[in-house]
């Protein structure tokens, strides 16, 4: 049965902009999502109401079978953990740890349970030696970290990642990528918007194309990446990854990593 | 290319300032130069408290409030602003004044162990006359001025280029904070921040939504500081500005004027006149 | 033979308080009409570079330096920021926060650099006109600079800069926190004005971005330069992945082939082709 | 550099003559006799704030005519305190509104950018920074935050940035951290030893007469209960504050404690003649409700702002200092140390990066 489940949704923000103009959508648990499109395509809309932070105009979401409606956000939290692009919305507490607790703690969690989860966090997003750092101290990409660890610390069954790998190195993107493939691997479900289609084709099993409000493509990166439907990215802005370009132009049908493209050439 | 044109070549044809900047005001009152507005709403508000009783603030907002207004066509929107603006206060003044007025005899109406009196009436009134007169003469100058053309007008004056930079930043920080408040209400709330629950959780919530909102804001000091320095921000001395608004001798009196009554009035009034 | 323009010998560079230098020994030249591309892990030291160049460090930022730093062979030590200002501009990575928050139209957020610097009114504005039309924004004159995109933002910020009439920009990250279409559209002016001539000090995460609009490229590791010379050389260089620096993907693309033992003469046509 | 402050002094006590010979009798009720009774003394506090204002104007014009420009002042006006300083009044504007409209919160709230500014850039900077959040607050800032009478109370938020720039430079903001129990045990009762000295004079100078806490026949019930209810408020949140010294293990708790009430007395002072003689007592805030049992009790109009200003101030400014405090500890090392007055906010001077060798700071 679906996880989240999301049915002819739509919403007009009050100053009348029409951002989200019916979506249907249904994730699976332990389904790896990205969700690509131009800014104003409405990717972020969409992801608030899956925890409840923006309600319908019209239509109905759904978390675990449940009514999104009927939850307050604060009971939404513990089903799905939201990470927002910018890390400076959030810090406030002193210190690396303090911050990663809060979540947490909101949820009731504490003792050995909140330490253990709190530790792990901080271990996947390479923070584990700064637990007693003032976060501002840290640069911008590791405070970018910091956010996502703590709503990993959350241990949601529903985690949704806003731009994960804006602004980050190499280093930065493959522990955003080791994160990803260590949750789905936990059987939880991950979400993510992202602009870098390196990392949504090497890292998600299913893309979701959206433009001004709707969903004009869902596949797997195969399917979105083929030739055929490059003009419906180019028209909401995204370019296909270069393997995929190559892959067209040296006929060896849809290679949207550099690993299918290396094994496509390879048995050609 | 001559040293210091590196990057960007001769201009096309000669354009001017463009006509959005230092755009003229609807209203013969709107084009008013922005001190002679500032200085007859400070005056105003000043003269209101100094004159106190009920008549004379009544004929001052009339002549310096209302009588603008209708002439820049604001008269609307001045009562509707204005009475929002003085709502929470008139309302207090008026309660506190009518039932706790001390020493007063004439009892008009007894609610229990409190009463309301005849002297406290007056008095309440006095005071509801004068918050109005305040907020009417304030309320004008906001609506027929842009902050930005009173501060490039004390600029012009020879006010520090700094402080007029303050005053003009503060009023777009103002609502980018409101709005940076709100995206971090929502972060908060997505990491399990019960914001609806009782008084008590609500409290609760106030260090994680105010810290954030001015350490985020404190973070970003630095490379505002930077990007300022990196465009002459330190350059002591004056700066060269793209317009600044008309202004008339006339107007100049008009001010020196205002200031001068107001100084006679405050004197007359200290000195125990007319009582 | 090239002008040697901006020039660091031996520059250290240590924040207030810190506990070590965050840069050491750098050696660097920017030359007339180069553009010179940063790259390196993240807090391995481009920022701080970016701002001993431009020469906010230590002026604005404090701390202390070393080295000598000679523009047009002299040493700019005692110069004022805003007379530095005038010779080289330096733009950051959040568009947003290079905005002054005193301006209601993009004309006047373009006219605050010549404003500050009290030149002739006349001139203020000629210079303000060419900074836009030079960056293709002139339609935007008239716009509130709170309600554009991120990368309209980051151009009203750039024109900003160049109405200052630098000699050299110094830009840390620009499209760093752009979406595709705002870093296709500062992409492009920045190679506008490579084009023309101009001298840039470009550092970044997206190296594809680099390789196309760069002359040479410098690495920084741990606050020195572990390696410069030409783009396509340096960014070729197998040691990058150590670095930290992700290779543009015709070079990561063309060494998994390579490793994949694939020799397909179209493929290596294709790559170079871009 | 003498000639400056010898002008400025001169000009301070002038004014503080004129201001006795004419706001003697404040326009209503304050006898010249009883100078030094209930009114005067409030007035005495107005008269003083502006003094002050008029000595800064006298002390910036005479260091104008000597140097042409006023380097003194201008050097706390680096370009990052220009840039804190919208941040600062933003914060004032939109924290007070929220407490006073929505909240009703019988505090103010409305001087943490004020305090922070003056404990980071100094004196002239906090008080610039009070001055235009009030002025703007009425003026330019549009409805739902908009206050009518903010900018009256501009001369009180001058002065508390002055007093917060004072408290940074002296040092009192400086962390100290992790203090035996003795040494706390000792700032613990210094501060409160200061602190209910204060009280007890502030009640027998400013509430005897009028309000009888002890026989309650003498005013109604119902307000002796809130006068003790009140008094157990003021004496919960010092004593509160002065238990998180325990807690935090960290001495500066106390200094915060005697400056913020110190600091919040001052503000009472100046700001009741203002709030009597221009808005009858009435702000609209959540401290009219104080005003109005004063006055049942029998106060007159002045004395009842008065006696609300004692309670509120004191507490609001206590609240405010520790936020701020709290704020300064949470704010990066780096960010703090480069403000003009940083290096004195931060828990260990730290070595002091000498020149040795080729590594210089900045000339320019």
């Amino acid at each position: 049965m679906a996880e989240l489940r999301v049915e002819g949704l739509v919403h007009v923000y009050d100053g009348g902009v029409r951002a989200l103009d019916g979506v249907d959508l249904a994730i699976a648990a332990g389904e790896r999502v990205a969700l690509i499109g131009q800014n104003g395509s409405g990717k972020t809309t969409l992801v608030r109401h899956l925890n409840g932070l923006l309600r319908p105009t019209q239509g109905r979401v759904t978390v675990d079978g449940a009514d999104a409606s009927s939850l307050t956000v604060a009971q939404l939290a513990s089903r799905v953990g939201l990470v927002f692009q910018d890390p400076d919305r959030q810090i406030f507490a002193g210190t690396v740890r303090a911050e990663v607790e809060f979540g947490p703690r909101n949820l009731g969690r504490s003792g050995s349970a909140l330490r253990a989860a709190v530790s792990e966090a901080l271990e996947a997003a390479g923070l584990a030696g700064d637990e007693g750092t003032n976060p501002y101290d840290l640069g911008q990409s590791r405070r970018k970290l910091l956010a996502l660890a703590s709503v990993l610390a959350m241990r949601t069954p529903v985690l949704v990642l806003d731009e994960p790998t804006t602004g980050q190195d190499a280093r930065g993107t493959e522990r955003v990528r080791a994160i990803v493939e260590a949750v789905a691997g936990e059987g939880r479900t991950v979400v993510a918007i992202s602009h870098d289609m390196r990392f949504v084709a090497e890292t998600f099993d299913r893309v979701v194309v959206m433009r001004a409000g709707r969903l004009i493509l869902d596949g797997t990166p195969n399917s979105v990446f083929a030739a055929d439907v490059w003009d419906a990215l180019r028209s909401t802005y995204l370019e296909p990854p270069l393997a995929a370009v190559l892959g067209d132009r040296l006929g060896v049908g849809s290679t949207p990593t550099d690993a299918s493209l290396i094994e496509r050439l390879r048995a050609g | 290319m001559a040293e210091g044109d590196r990057l960007t070549g001769s201009p096309t044809e000669v354009r001017g300032v463009p006509d959005f900047v230092g755009r003229p005001g609807p209203s013969a009152y709107h084009r008013l130069n922005p001190l002679t507005k500032a200085t007859s709403a400070t005056v105003t508000a000043i003269a209101a408290v100094a004159i106190g009783g009920l008549v004379g603030p009544i004929v001052l907002v009339t002549l310096a409030v209302i009588g603008p207004a209708l002439a820049a066509g604001v008269l609307g929107r001045l009562v509707r602003t204005a009475l929002l603006l003085a709502l929470p206060i008139a309302i207090s003044a008026f309660l506190v004044n009518l039932f706790f007025f001390p020493g007063a005899e004439q009892v008009l109406l007894r609610i229990g162990p409190i009463t309301a009196t005849a002297e406290g009436l007056g008095f309440a009134l006095e005071i509801l006359v004068r918050i109005l007169a305040i907020s009417g003469a304030v309320t004008l100058f906001y609506l027929t001025t842009r902050p930005a053309d009173l501060t490039v007008d004390l600029e012009r004056r020879g006010v520090s280029p700094r402080v007029a930079f303050v005053a003009n930043a503060s009023v777009q920080t103002v609502p980018a904070m409101v709005e940076r408040a709100g995206q971090i209400t929502a972060a908060q709330r997505a990491r399990g921040l019960d914001t609806e629950g009782s008084v008590w959780r609500r409290v609760r919530g106030v260090v994680p939504i105010v810290g954030p909102v001015i350490l985020g804001a404190i973070a970003e000091v630095e490379e505002r500081t930077m990007a300022l320095e990196a465009r002459g921000f330190t350059r002591p001395g004056r700066r060269t500005l793209l317009w600044a608004p008309p202004d008339s001798s006339a107007q100049a009196l008009f001010r020196w004027a205002l200031l001068l009554g107001l100084v006679a009035l405050i004197a007359a009034r200290i000195a125990g006149w007319p009582s | 033979m090239a002008v040697l323009t901006i020039s660091l010998a031996g520059v250290g560079y240590r924040y207030a308080g810190a506990t070590g230098p965050a840069l050491l020994d750098v050696d660097l030249e920017l030359a007339e009409g180069e553009v010179l591309g940063l790259v390196g892990a993240s807090e391995a030291g481009k920022t701080t570079l970016c701002l001993v160049v431009s020469g906010l460090a230590p002026r604005t930022v404090g701390g202390q330096i070393r080295g000598r730093i000679t523009l047009d062979g002299e040493d700019v030590d005692a110069w004022p920021m805003h007379r530095l200002s005038q010779r080289i501009g330096t733009g950051f990575q959040n568009p947003a926060t290079q905005l002054s928050q005193v301006t209601s139209s993009v004309f006047e957020e373009v006219a605050f650099g010549p404003m500050n610097l009290a030149l002739p009114r006349d001139e203020v504005v000629a210079r303000t006109w060419t900074a836009l039309e030079s960056l293709r924004i002139d339609d935007l004159a008239d716009r509130d600079p709170q309600r554009l995109s991120g990368g309209q933002q980051q151009l009203v910020a750039l024109a900003g800069l160049l109405a200052m009439r630098p000699g050299h920009l110094v830009l840390d990250e620009p499209t760093a926190q752009l979406d595709p279409a705002g870093t296709r559209l500062v992409g492009d002016a920045i190679e506008r004005l490579a084009a023309d001539g101009a001298s840039i000090l470009v550092a970044e995460q997206k190296t594809d971005l680099l390789a196309a609009i760069c002359s040479r490229v410098a690495v920084i590791d741990a606050g020195r330069v572990a390696l410069v010379g030409p783009a396509a050389d340096v960014l070729a260089d197998p040691r990058l992945a150590d670095f930290g620096v992700t290779e543009p993907s015709p070079v990561r693309l063309g060494r998994a082939a390579e490793s994949a033992g694939i020799a397909d003469a179209r493929l290596t046509e294709a790559l170079a082709r871009g | 550099m003498v000639v400056r402050w010898i002008a400025a002094l001169a000009a301070f006590i002038i004014v503080i003559l004129i201001g006795m010979v004419t706001i003697g009798n404040f326009g209503t009720g304050v006898d010249p006799e009883n100078f030094f009774d209930t009114e005067g003394a409030d007035s005495f506090a107005l008269i003083g704030a502006i003094a002050l204002v008029f000595a800064f104007v006298v002390y910036a014009a005479v260091e104008y005519a000597q140097t042409g420009g006023l380097a003194s002042i201008a050097s706390q006006f680096d370009t990052r305190t220009i840039v804190l300083m919208p941040i600062a009044v933003a914060i004032n504007i939109i924290l007070g509104a929220t407490v006073a409209n929505a909240l009703k919160l019988p505090i103010y709230l409305d001087s943490i950018g004020t305090i922070l500014v003056g404990a980071l850039a100094g004196p002239v900077a906090g008080a610039l920074t009070g001055f235009l959040s009030n002025t703007l607050w009425t003026y330019v800032v549009p409805p739902p935050f908009q206050n009518g009478p903010a900018a009256a109370f501009g001369i009180v938020a001058v002065v508390i940035g002055v007093l917060a720039g004072l408290a940074g430079r002296a040092g009192w903001l400086r962390p100290r951290p992790n203090r035996p129990i003795g040494e706390l045990a000792v700032g613990g009762l210094i501060a409160v030893a200061i602190v209910v000295g204060l009280g007890v004079y502030a009640y027998t100078r400013f509430y005897v007469e009028t309000f009888e806490f002890v026989n309650p026949d003498n005013t109604d019930p119902i307000f002796t209960i809130l006068g003790w209810l009140i008094g157990l408020i003021f004496a919960a949140f010092v004593l509160g504050f002065l238990w998180l010294l325990f807690v935090r293990r960290d001495l500066t708790v106390a200094y915060v404690t005697v400056v913020g009430v110190v600091t919040g007395l001052i503000a009472a002072l100046i700001s009741a003649p203002i709030s009597a003689n221009v808005f009858g007592g009435v702000t609209g805030g959540g401290t009219d409700f104080l005003v109005a049992a004063f006055r049942q009790a029998g106060a007159d109009l002045q004395t009842a702002t008065f006696q609300q200003g004692l309670l509120s101030d004191p507490v609001d400014k206590l609240v405010t200092f520790f936020v701020v405090y709290l704020v300064l500890a949470a704010m990066a090392r780096r960010t703090k140390a480069r403000f003009p007055q940083g290096e004195r906010l931060l828990e260990d001077a730290g070595p002091a990066d000498a020149d040795d060798g080729e590594w210089r700071r900045a000339t320019a």
